[in-house]
């Protein structure tokens, strides 16, 4: 199978990868215009992120890192759904 | 010439300070009192992170949580072991501190936001010099 | 311990770092020079985001779980609701 | 000899949950590049769908497998942990976040641009639904 050398590089490639896509994402987001597209943006950013931690624990070995992947996710569904309901006119507490 | 490390370590400390007085500059000059609280926030966390950057250490490589490294069986970790930890690991006073920061920082937000919608409700604006306009014209005292 | 290649001196922390903080910068900017709240509001929770990741690339991930829950929802609806309540977009002259 | 056909197999899946994260790698530099490249915003959601299915929950999925079988048992076991049930809750709840939003947007008046024809919001004119 493949050596612990080659399973760590193609990991940090994916990191690369991840790192890539956040910075076209930021771009995106620092001249986008209207404000759903900017809300879906933050998601990704955010989700992407998430996974960025879970990968960036297992390449260096420490798993106190990983803890902030959950907190990530959920808090980003939470912010789509104020933004909805404020797009949508209503109350926060309805 | 510096090494790459030394500027890098500049480019931290200065980015983050342009931050805090961009910020700062955004809770001076800009007129509406909502905006000024969102600058306020953004100060707030840039000084955190420049509080948890002076305990971060140039090649910190990861150190694990306890030094005798198994979770099921504690043992004692020895000199050698407590030195290897001692001489990798970031300093936690400053993120001890910067916990504390963020929850006492909600809440002067959560206060100075209250005040600005009993302000919107007296005055019917936000901006700050329709205030002082509408204080000079009413006559009402400070 | 594999630690990651080490670029002329830089671990990968550190370059991480400064994207993170560069990107929180910019974020930081717009805000400033944004005139729609509602827009200032998402850069702000951007900014959250961007400062989130640099808190665990200075291996602080502790912090993460308070600032994340602070920065990017309660801050968000905080203001959110404050907006509901009075003005959208900032006024830029006032007649004399 | 049945403990070395095991390892193998734990070995094969590990690698493979590698291969996923890597694979999910590049559907989200492809979910980046399709928010540059779509014109509005209802088909930037698809855009979205492929990020966050493709390039989340997926790669999750490998990372934990990957964890549970290749790194030695309390931190792989912690890590492939947290990532199954991070991915879990991406799966749950991603769908309803883009959902609401979708129709936030639709209410407070953003159309899709080049279209064709909008039949929700005729509809809606008309009063055939809320």
């Amino acid at each position: 199978m493949l050596s612990l050398e080659t399973q760590m590089y193609i990991l940090a490639g994916a990191v690369g990868l991840y790192i890539l896509s956040s910075l076209i994402y930021a771009y995106k987001l620092a001249t986008e215009k209207s404000v759903p597209d900017m809300v879906i943006l933050v998601d990704s950013l955010t989700y992407d992120l998430a996974v960025f931690i879970v990968a960036l624990s297992i390449l260096t070995q420490n798993a106190y890192l990983a803890v902030g992947a959950l907190p990530l996710a959920i808090w980003a569904y939470v912010f789509d759904i104020y933004m909805s309901k404020y797009l949508e006119g209503r109350e926060l507490g309805d | 010439m510096m090494e790459a490390a030394t500027l890098l370590w500049i480019y931290f400390y200065s980015v983050l300070l342009v931050t805090v007085f961009l910020s700062l500059y955004g809770v001076y000059r800009r007129p509406n009192v909502l905006k000024k609280i969102i600058m306020l926030s953004i100060f707030g966390d840039a000084a955190n992170v420049l509080a948890v950057l002076m305990g971060f250490r140039k090649n910190a490589a990861s150190p694990p949580v306890y030094p005798g490294q198994t979770y099921t069986e504690w043992s004692a970790p020895n000199s050698t072991q407590l030195q290897q930890f001692a001489s990798a690991a970031v300093d936690p006073v400053p993120q001890v501190l910067v916990v504390t920061a963020i929850v006492i920082g909600l809440a002067v937000l959560i206060f100075l936001s209250a005040a600005a919608i009993l302000l919107y409700r007296h005055y019917g604006t936000l901006d700050v010099r329709l205030i002082r306009q509408k204080i000079i014209e009413g006559g009402v005292e400070e | 311990m594999f630690q990651g290649p080490i670029i002329f001196g830089l671990t990968v922390n550190e370059i991480l770092l400064a994207v993170f903080l560069t990107l929180a910068l910019i974020f930081t900017y717009k805000t400033l020079v944004e005139r729609d709240l509602v827009k200032a509001v998402v850069y702000s929770g951007g900014e959250a985001v961007s400062y989130a990741l640099a808190f665990v690339v200075m291996y602080a991930p502790d912090l993460v779980l308070a600032y994340v829950a602070v920065g990017l929802g309660i801050y968000s609806a905080l203001f959110l609701f404050v907006i509901t309540r009075t003005e959208r977009y900032e006024k830029e002259v006032v007649e004399a | 000899m049945v403990t070395d056909a095991l390892t193998l197999i734990g070995q094969v899946l590990g690698c493979l949950g590698l291969v996923l994260a890597l694979v999910g790698a590049v559907n989200d530099l492809i979910a980046a590049i399709g928010f540059v490249r779509f014109k509005n915003f209802y088909l930037r959601l698809h855009a979205l769908t492929v990020g966050v299915i493709g390039g989340t929950f997926y790669p999750l999925i490998g990372l934990g497998t990957y964890a549970l079988f290749c790194i030695a048992p309390p931190l792989g076991y912690y890590v492939a942990g947290v990532s199954y049930v991070t991915a879990f809750f991406v799966l749950i709840t991603a769908p309803a976040g883009s959902h609401a939003i979708a129709r936030g947007a639709h209410r407070a008046g953003y159309r899709p641009e080049p279209a064709r024809e909008d039949k929700l919001a005729k509809d809606r004119e008309e009063g055939v639904m809320e």
